[in-house]
Formats: structure tokens, sequence, C-alpha cells
């Protein structure tokens, strides 16, 4: 980051221009490429559920229902904005923004192939741990605002939640550093070449399923979406919010989920590496390992009953962090005496 | 180049409103958020320090501060709860127990 | 002069922000002024070349202390706090101790001058980023502190869990 | 890390892991914890001899210990030949008795802790002998006093092994003292605690003197006095040589390991290792040898008369310690680690067989109740005759040569020599005559004891009889290297064994006055000649005619009341020590001090706080912020007076 502020500083630089030109767009490549992503990706999950549960899931709209997603986006936009008569205004605002805020920052260091990532920083890992350890603030200051119980229980469970497995989550990843020396990403990834498969996967094992398990908590998938259990909380943290601003957090879900995704192909399969190169298509390798891990997400969804609370929090605290740390230790060893 | 001693303005300047709504909030959990705003002020002196200096130390005391800011928080604010649980206030001016 | 902006926009508004946290009545509005307060801090760590720092900061103090603030703001659920007053009765007392404090601490600081400088260069931990450098001294040098740091945390966090619990009636 | 570091490590690892989990997790099996552990630590004290027999010395500091401004002390190790010696010794009889125990205290219900302390007391030892400076010494000095405390006082619901426990501990502090003292006027004198620099510049203070309330004292002379003073209390010599019989109420092998072949001997250790010291000083040296020889032979005349198996091997190692220390008295520093040495191995055979017999006879210590138990345990017949015979110096077993070895150096040494040569050779006698008392009464001849013990006698187990095995070969084949150039072992220098002469480099050697082989000849024969009268005695006197000792103890009754009652050494100090103290305890710190002195400065120190505070409490008003606002004005102040005065 130091450099990254330096060259943007350094004052007279001909390069400066440059530079934040660049950065301007690869943002909004970046940007272009998840929002598609994102918006196909509700699409996506309701065909997997649909023939896993035999049906066809949407067919109306457009080809195979392929414009389904922009009706859904239209019907969103022209919905009326409702805030509570009661709601704390400015929090009830700000929230979904801190939301989608944590979400979209984090896409900042995530690497798509080898060069093409907008904040190479040295504490990408770090990065992204407080990005999402800072998503908590979003979900409990929407449920605390909209003044209703409802919403209030989501967020603090949903809170609480984030919570709990982010230490499962930052611990899983520890291993990784521990093997790759380095907080970045792109390191991370350079480092894995050495390993079989061009993974962590196998010596990281523990970790990784660590990870997933974390990871389905963290996003409030299925079978951890207590906190927006439509028959106990009607819709949990964002009950209260319509229109627009519903759409803020729908998108900062699937954004998280679409980034949860990468992070595991980038810190434990592999990232863009692949058993053969793909021409012209760099990331190619990374949007495979990311729609699979995306489609075992839907898979979940689509077979695993819900958990109780408690049983979730014992999860997490009881198994998840144990896990973790038994791994840490087991890496360190194993680091240690080679 | 910023100068050292803007650094320390700051910090002396964050550290002070620190101390203000230590003396002056009654509400018990603003005083902790006014600790921490010391605690952050002193932060900043140390980082900024051990960059002019070129020393690591001030980042590792840093570190030590924040860690026992975290520490402090976590008892404190369990402190808060059990007198919330007994005194239904977190107004220090209603808690004089220890009056002699 | 784009640093000497990046700075004084900063100072101000960590300045400006810790006013506010300290004399809202809402303690949530506090945090949340304080979370982004957090954030320029963290912007001027990095801006210090402590790069591990900022993460920290972040993660720590706006991921970790203040949720938990936030927690115990929202468990004790208070609705006296915005009708009631915010300070004591004496609250002039304690302006004229900060400003007492803040004038002698700026004059001290007018005459401030810098001593000798370490090895801790910006080169260096550019060679080795900056969180390989931290941990180095701090694994080596600082060893003991960090265990002893270790001890502390956990000292706590078995403290907040006995004061915290209710009672289990016998 | 070095190889070595391990060897006491492993110990230390036993026992932390025997004391953490022992109580509810280990519980009976702690011995596949230490037994590991110690045989690990014996394997590896074998490559250490192999390392120092090719030659190497190492002396490394592992760890600061304490650093505070002039004063740094280390934990490091030394190991040279002297250290190897010792750690075989320890290692060896170590492993062998926690062998041993795991068969002796089967279904004791302390057996974790019993392991646990074992390996303890292991460790302490290793530390003590491989310490590399005074300071550690000293901690294993006091580590090993500890755990001999609470090994003694193992069955501690028993009032009289608690009781021995405090005892020992109680009159190991008396000589502790003078050697923590003796330790600081080291550090005072020459400003370290490394034995490299102290035994390089201790000659430098040499003719030095110290006033001491008006009398010059000669500073080597007290630091050795002092020094030598930890040694007579660890090593039981007169005068603190009660608390060791009284020891024996520990479980046997602990008095095989902590009291006959390791613990005791450190004082010998210790002597040896600061022989540079002493040997600049001629009153000190002539002292420790008066002591060793008068000590040898009062405790050999106790030990004939007494009937309780233990306390006669606890008499006589009593004997054989101050054997020892008339070596080194007379300057053969060698010659004395060479008795311990072996000395080590026939002792803690001793012990050890006498806890077979006392395994067998169900806890019965009388041999005045024992006789014919040659038939019912063989085993531990045949390894105790070996010890015995070693023990009484028979030519061609361990404890032969090294006798040999120290009765000719005293011999050697000079008029003071000839003196304590007299006394080495009058216990010989004694030593052949209550070894073999023991072997006739208890082992030979009919049955004694109940016909319920009779019907329960059995050669003890397995786990038991190995180690006896293995230390009648060490009790027979240690000495052999050290045979005496005279019996044609290789001469290394001149007047000086292989033994001697591995350890030269460390204690050096002793400056015999020349002398004609005829004369070591007589030397050699007439202790052989006491050894075989004395046997000859014990079975002429217990054997052929039991009813004569008994009227040889009536005719001389008051000599024989003497003996019975140790020279009345325990009721002599019960009333000049322990009655006085128990008076001034009760009369005056009870009575004056406690009760009118510290009691009414106790009471009424409150009581004026009391009074004050009524008034002065009232600042407290239970507000918060009141104080805060006054710690905040202060610090206003403070800043304002350091900023502008």
């Amino acid at each position: 980051m130091t450099g990254f502020l330096e060259t943007m500083f350094s004052p007279g630089s001909a390069d400066m221009i440059l530079t934040i030109g660049t950065i301007v767009v690869k943002i909004a490549i970046l940007i272009g490429i998840v929002l598609l992503h994102v918006a196909y990706a509700p699409y996506f999950e309701r065909k997997v559920i649909g023939h896993m549960q035999v049906r066809m899931g949407p067919m109306r709209v457009g080809p195979h229902g392929l414009l389904q997603p922009i009706a859904d986006g239209l019907k969103l936009f022209f919905k009326e904005d409702i805030i509570p008569a009661q709601a704390d205004k400015s929090i009830f605002y700000i929230s979904p923004v801190i939301c989608l805020f944590t979400a979209m920052s984090t896409l900042a260091v995530i690497p798509i192939f080898g060069g093409f990532v907008i904040a190479n920083i040295n504490i990408g890992i770090l990065f992204v741990l407080a990005m999402s350890s800072l998503g908590a603030y979003g979900i409990v200051m929407s449920g605390w605002s909209s003044n209703s119980k409802y919403a209030f229980l989501g967020g603090l469970r949903s809170s609480a939640q984030v919570i709990s497995y982010e230490i499962a989550m930052g611990l899983s990843l520890v291993g990784v550093i521990i093997m790759s020396g380095s907080l970045n990403l792109t390191d991370i990834v350079a480092a894995q070449e050495a390993y079989p498969l061009k993974s962590f996967i196998i010596p990281q094992i523990i970790g990784f399923f660590v990870f997933c398990v974390a990871a389905m908590a963290e996003t409030n998938r299925t079978p951890f979406d207590l906190p927006e259990a439509e028959s106990e909380l009607v819709a949990g943290y964002f009950t209260e919010y319509s229109g627009m601003r519903f759409a803020l957090f729908f998108l900062a879900e699937y954004i998280g989920m679409l980034l949860m995704c990468a992070i595991a192909a980038i810190c434990f399969l592999g990232g863009w590496n692949g058993p053969f190169e793909v021409p012209y298509i760099p990331f190619f390798w990374l949007l495979v390992k990311v729609y699979a891990f995306m489609f075992i997400y839907y898979w979940v969804r689509a077979t695993v009953p819900r958990y109780r609370y408690d049983q979730l929090m014992s999860l997490g605290w009881k198994l998840m962090i144990p896990l973790a740390l038994f791994n840490v230790v087991l890496t360190g060893t194993i680091k240690m005496l080679r | 180049m910023v100068e050292l001693q803007w650094y320390l303005y700051l910090s002396a300047a964050v550290f002070t409103i620190g101390v203000f709504g230590f003396l002056t909030r009654r509400n018990i959990i603003f005083m902790f958020i006014s600790i921490e705003l010391m605690l952050n002020g002193v932060n900043i002196s140390l980082v900024s320090f051990s960059h002019y200096l070129q020393d690591p130390r001030g980042q590792i005391l840093a570190f030590f501060v924040i860690t026992v800011a975290a520490a402090e928080a976590a008892i404190g604010l369990a402190i808060i709860i059990s007198v919330f649980r007994n005194k239904e206030t977190v107004y220090v001016d209603e808690m004089t127990e220890t009056k002699g | 002069m784009l640093p000497e902006l990046f700075f004084y926009y900063n100072a101000t508004v960590i300045t400006v922000l810790s006013a506010l946290v300290v004399t809202r009545s809402n303690p949530v509005h506090s945090i949340m002024l304080m979370l982004v307060m957090f954030f320029h801090i963290a912007a001027l760590y990095l801006f210090l070349n402590a790069e591990f720092l900022a993460a920290i900061q972040i993660i720590v103090y706006a991921g970790a202390i203040l949720v938990l603030f936030l927690f115990v703001v929202l468990l004790l659920n208070l609705k006296k706090e915005l009708v009631t007053q915010i300070f004591i009765v004496r609250w002039p007392l304690g302006l004229v101790a900060m400003a007492g404090l803040l004038v002698l601490m700026f004059a001290g600081i007018k005459s401030f001058t810098l001593g000798p400088t370490g090895d801790f260069t910006i080169e260096k931990i550019a060679g080795e980023t900056h969180t390989a450098a931290i941990g180095t001294v701090l694994f080596t040098e600082y060893i003991v502190p960090f265990e002893v740091a270790s001890l502390v945390l956990l000292i706590a966090i078995i403290g907040a869990i006995v004061l915290a619990k209710k009672q289990i009636k016998t | 890390m070095e190889l070595y570091t391990l060897i006491p490590v492993l110990p230390l690892a036993a026992f932390w892991i025997n004391i953490l989990f022992g109580r509810h997790y280990i519980k009976d099996n702690a011995h596949w914890i230490s037994v590991p552990a110690v045989v690990a630590s014996w394997v590896i004290a074998l490559i250490t001899l192999s390392d120092v027999l090719g030659g190497k010395v190492f002396n490394q500091d592992i760890y600061q210990w304490i650093v505070s401004d002039g004063f740094k002390v280390s934990v490091g190790f030394l190991v040279d030949p002297l250290t190897a010696v010792m750690l075989i010794v320890v290692t060896t009889v170590s492993s062998l008795v926690h062998i041993y125990s795991v068969g002796y205290m089967h279904k004791d219900p302390g057996y974790y802790r019993f392991f646990a302390y074992l390996s303890l007391f292991t460790f302490s030892m290793l530390m003590l002998v491989m310490a590399n400076n005074f300071l550690q010494m000293y901690f294993g000095w006091e580590a090993v006093g500890l755990c001999s405390y609470f090994l003694i006082g193992f069955w501690y619901q028993k009032k009289s092994a608690s009781d021995a426990a405090k005892k020992a501990f109680i009159v190991n502090r008396f000589g502790d003292f003078g050697f923590g003292l003796g330790v600081i006027l080291i550090f005072l004198t020459l400003g370290t605690l490394h034995y490299a620099p102290v035994f390089g510049s201790i000659g430098s203070v040499a003719g030095q003197t110290l006033n001491i309330l008006g009398t010059e004292v000669d500073l080597i002379t007290l630091i050795a006095l002092l020094l030598f003073c930890g040694a007579v209390g660890k090593s039981a010599q007169i005068p603190l040589h009660v608390w060791l019989p009284d020891a024996m109420e520990g479980p046997t092998p602990v008095s095989a390991l902590i009291h006959a072949a390791t613990m005791v001997t450190a004082g010998v250790f210790m002597v040896a290792r600061c022989a540079p010291i002493f040997s600049l000083s001629p009153t000190t040296m002539a002292v420790v040898a008066v002591v060793g020889g008068v000590t040898a032979i009062f405790a050999g005349t106790i030990a004939l008369v007494q009937n309780d198996i233990k306390r006669i091997i606890a008499y006589s190692t009593v004997s054989q310690l101050g054997y020892m220390f008339l070596a080194c008295g007379v300057g053969a520093f060698g010659a004395g680690i060479f008795h311990l040495y072996t000395h080590a191995f026939f002792k803690a055979l001793l012990f050890l067989g006498a806890g077979s017999v006392m395994h067998a006879m169900s806890g019965e210590v009388n041999i005045q109740k024992m006789g014919g138990l040659k038939k019912y345990m063989p085993w531990t017949y045949w390894t105790f005759l070996l010890a015995s015979l070693s023990i009484a110096g028979i030519p061609g077993f361990a404890g032969f040569f090294s006798k040999d070895e120290i009765l000719w150096q005293a011999y050697a040494a000079g008029p003071l020599g000839k003196f304590v040569w007299v006394l080495g050779a009058i216990t010989a006698l004694l030593t052949a005559f209550y070894s073999f008392r023991i072997i006739y009464l208890a082992f030979h001849g009919k049955f004694r004891g109940t016909e319920e013990q009779k019907h329960h006698l059995h050669e003890s187990p397995k786990s038991m009889t190995l180690p006896l095995v293995l230390l009648a070969v060490g009790a027979v084949a240690a000495g052999w290297v050290g045979i005496p150039p005279l019996l044609g072992g290789t001469i290394g220098i001149e007047h000086s064994d292989k033994f001697g002469a591995f350890l030269a480099p460390v204690v050096g050697h002793p400056h015999a006055s020349v002398h004609t082989h005829a004369e070591e000849w007589a030397v050699m024969g007439l202790s052989v000649l006491l050894a075989i009268s004395g046997i000859l005695a014990a079975r002429y006197c217990y054997l052929k005619n039991p009813e004569l000792p008994v009227k040889i103890g009536e005719k001389f009754k008051f000599a024989y009341r003497v003996l019975w009652n140790k020279y009345y050494v325990d009721e002599l100090y019960d009333c000049i020590i322990v009655k006085p103290t128990f008076w001034v305890a009760r009369n005056i710190i009870v009575g004056i001090t406690d009760g009118k002195i510290i009691e009414g400065v106790v009471n009424g120190v409150p009581a004026a706080i009391g009074r004050f505070s009524e008034s002065f409490r009232k600042i407290q008003t239970g507000f918060t912020h009141h104080y805060a606002m006054v710690m905040a004005f202060g610090l206003l102040a403070i800043a304002i007076a350091v900023f502008f005065f």
C-alpha cells in the first residue's frame, strides 16, 4: 500500500495520471464483470435448485428464462422505498451501503490473474479479513435501525454468527499464510505452484474444510441461514427494507458469496493456475474453480436442512475453531521441521 | 513531507478530547469510548515516532496498546453488563456504592 | 503537496469526529462515527509506513472492540439516554482540565526535537514487507512481552465470561 | 542444542508428565514414563563418557539465568572426566532403582508420585553434577535436598517418616547455610561463580586474610571450610550425621538411590570439584581428613550393635563416606571419587537386597528375627554376599581396589595421613565384621520369625532381582578400571592407576612421598588380613557361638549401651538445641514477642488508623467523576510543575 500511495502522491510525477487512469479502468472492468456475475448468480442458483428438485426453474422471461435477472432488477428499481416511521433514519440509510461497501472494496485485492489486480497490497489477506469483519456492522445496524424486533433479532444473530465464524475463517487461512510465507494474494498463488495439483488443497485439507464451512456461515447461506430464517424471523435483518435498499443487500450478499468462492479458489485451489494454459483467457481456471465452488453452495442449499442456533454456535466454537487451531499447529510444526 | 510535530499535535488533540469525554460524560459506556479515544491518540504519536525515528519499537508498543485495549474493553464491558444487571443504570453518578 | 493535503484532511476529520464522538447523545451514532474515525487513523498509519498496524487497527479496533461496544449498547437497549442530560453538572471543569492539558502539550511539542534515528528505514520495510519486519522484531526481541500480552488477553477473556455470566441459582 | 542437555531434561520431562497427569490419567503406568526417560539419560551418559574418554571437554552456557549488573549467572553444563564418572554413577543407579521400584512400589497408592519424585531427584542430581557454576550447583544441591525430603516422608501418614523427613531437612539446612555462605564469599572475592575463572584465579588470593570479629582468618581456608560445611551436612559426617539413619524411614529404593549411591556422595563430589580451592588450604585438608576418619570409625562402631538391617547399612554408608572424605583430606581426590564410584554399586546393591528381604518378610527390619533366608531367596542372598565381599574389601572385588587405594594414599601422605590410616584400617575391620554379621544373622542359621512370615517367604519378582544382578556385576567388576600399578594395572602417571589418571586433569594428583613397593604390599596385605579376620570373627560370633555376642554385651555393658544408643548424639542435640529452641519459642517468642509486642502493634495500629480514617473517609464521595477530576487536575499540576520549574 505504501508503494501505491507514494506513487500517487509523488509530486509532479508524469506517471501519476497514467497510474490513476489504469486503476480506474481496472475498477470499471472488475465491477462490470462482477455485476454481470452477480446478476446471473441467482439465476444459476434457481436453475440448479430447480433441477435438483426435478423442475425447470425460471423459464418464462427469455429463452430458458435467461432474461429473468434483468426483469428482477427492473422490478426492484421501481418498487417503493419504504422507511419505517420509528427507524433511526441516518443509520437506516447507511447500513446497506456499509454492507455493499465492505464487499465491493474487498474486490480490490482479489487477483483475477497474474498481474490483474487493482491493489496488489502486501497485506491482502488481512484486508479481506478486515473488510469481512466490518460487514457485521451493516447487518447489525440495519437490524437495529429498523426498530423492529424481527429485524433486530436477525441482526444480532447474524453479527454473532459472522463474528464467531470469522475467527475460524481467519485461523483456517493462517495455515495458508504459514505455507506461503506471505499475506499477498498474488504471492500465495505463486507459492502454490510448487505443490501437487498446483494448489494447497492436499497439505491444507483441514484448513480448506474449515474455510468452506466458515465461508457458508459468513455469507449466511444454508445450512447457516439463521439470520434470515423465514419461518422464525420473517426475513431477518432486512425485513423492513424494500426496493433499491433491499437490492443493495441482495447485491452485497451475492458479491460476498462470489468473494468467498474467489478466496477459496485463490488460497486453496491454486488460483488461475490449471492443468494446462488456456490461451487468451488467463482467468479461465479461476472462473471454473469459482463456479464449481458456487455450485457446491447451491448444492448444499438444496440438500441440507438448517441448523439450530445453539448447534450453530457450538459447531463454530467447539469444532471449527479447535480444528483450525490444530491445523495451524500442525502446519507450523511441519514448516519448522522442514 | 509532513513534520512530526503535526502528528503530535493531532495526537494531543485526540487525547485531550478523550480526556474531556472521560471527565464529563455521565454514561459509563461513553467513558469507555473516551478511553479508547485516548489510547488511539497515544497510538498515533507512537506510530509517528516510530516512523520518524525509524525504530520499530514505537509500533511494537502501539501493537501492545491495541492488545491491552482489547483486554480492557472485554473486562470493562463485562463490568458494565454486570453493573447494569444489578443496578439497572449506566450513569456513573448513580453508582455511589464506594461512598465512605 | 498531496501528502500534506492528505494529512490535513485526515487530521481534520479525525479531530472533528473525535469531538463529535464524545458529544453525541446516542451511543450507536457515536460508535458509527468512531468507526469512520478509525478508518482515517488506519489511513494515517498507512501513510506512516505501518501497513500491518493499519490492518490491525481495522481488524481489532473496528472489527472486534467496537463491535463489542455495539453489542453491549444494543444489549442494554438504552431508551433513557436520548432524553436525559449528557454531561455531568460540573462539565466546565472538565473543559478547563482539557484546555490546560492541551495548551501544555502543544507548548511541549513545539520545542520538541528528534533524537538519532534507527535502522528501521523505509527501504528495509519495503524490502522484507512491513509484516515480516515487525514480526521479526516482535518475535525475537519482544517475545516475552508478547507472551505476557497473550496471557493478559486470556485473563481478560476468562474475566469477561465470569463477570458477564448470569448467576446460576443453586 | 547439545545432546548433553537432554541428560537432565528427560527426567525433568518425566517428572512434569507424571506430576501433572499422574493422579488421574497415568496412575499405575507411571513407570512407562519415568523408566524410559532415565534409561535414555543413561544411554546419553554412556555416549558422553565415550566422548570424554576421547578427550572432549564440554563447557558451555545454554541459558542466561540471572543478569543483574555485575552479577551474571547462567545455566550451563560442564562435562569433564569428573562429571562423566558422576553421570555414569547417577544414571546407572537411578535407572536400576527405577526398574527395581516397579516391583517394590507395586500397588502403592502414591505410585505415580513416587516415580515423579524419583525422576525429579534424578534431574536435580544431574543438574548438580553437570553444573558449570556454583549457583547452579547450589540449585541442584538444594533440589536434591528437597527431593530427599519428599521421598523420606513419602509415606507421610506415618509420623516417624514425616519426622525423619523434617529432621533430614533441618539438619541439612545447617550444612547448606555454610555452603551458601561459601558460595557468596567466592562471589565477593572473585566476582564470578563459574568454575573455570574461579579455579583459575583462586590462587591469586592465597594468603589474603579476612577480619572477622577481630580475628584474622585466612580467606581460602574460610571459603573451603564453609564449603565443607555443606559437604558435612549433605554427606552426613560428624556432627551432622544424625539425619541419615533416620532417613531410612523412606522406601528402600530411595535409600539405595539417594541415601547410599548419589545424593549423600554429593558432598564428596563437591569437595573433589573444588579440589583447586581445598588444595590451597592445608588446614581445611586436615579438617576434612580428620572428620572423615573419625566419622568412619565412629559410624562403624555404631553399626556393630544395631539390629535394624537398613540402619546398619545406613551407618555403613556414613562410615564409607567418611572414607571418601579421608581420601580427599589427604589429597587423594581421585581415590575418593573412585571409592564413591565403586561404593555406589555395592551399597545400592546392599540396600536393594535389604529391600528385597523386607519385601519377603512383610516389612520386618530386625535381623534378629530373620535367619536362614538363603534357601528361600537365593538371588538376593548371592547378590548380597557379593556386595558384602566387595564392601569388606576382599581382593578382586570392586571395594578392595578403591579401599586399598585410599588406605595406601593415606599411609603415603605424611604423619597426619598415618593417623587417619590407622582409623581407616580399624574401620576396615569393623566394616567386614558388621557386613557379615548381617549375612550370618539374616541368611544363615534357622528362621527366627513368626510362622506367618515363614509361610509368606518368597523370592522377589523379576523387576527386583534383575537390578540386583546387574548391580552385582558392578559390585564385582566396577573396580577393575582402577587396578593399582602394583598389581599390574597400567600406569598412566607415576603412582597412579587408570582411573586416577583419567580424573587427574580435574582433581590433580596427590604428591606422594617416595615409598617402597614393600611398604605398599604391606599396607595392602594388612587391609586384606583385617577384612578376612573381620569376616571370620563375624562367623565365629554369629554362626558358631550365637551366645557369645550376648555375653560380650553383658560384660561390656557400658560400651554396649553407648553404642546401642549411637553415642547419645541425638539425645545431646535434643538437650542443647531442640529443647532450648522450644523453650525460647514457647516462652519468649510466643509469650513476649508475639503476645505483647506484635499483637500490640497489630491491634494498636488499626485502631489508630480506624480513628483517623473515621474523619478522613468523608473525602470518598463514591462519585467516579470526582476521582477522575482530581486525577486530571493532578496531572495538570504535575505537568505545569515539570514544564515551568
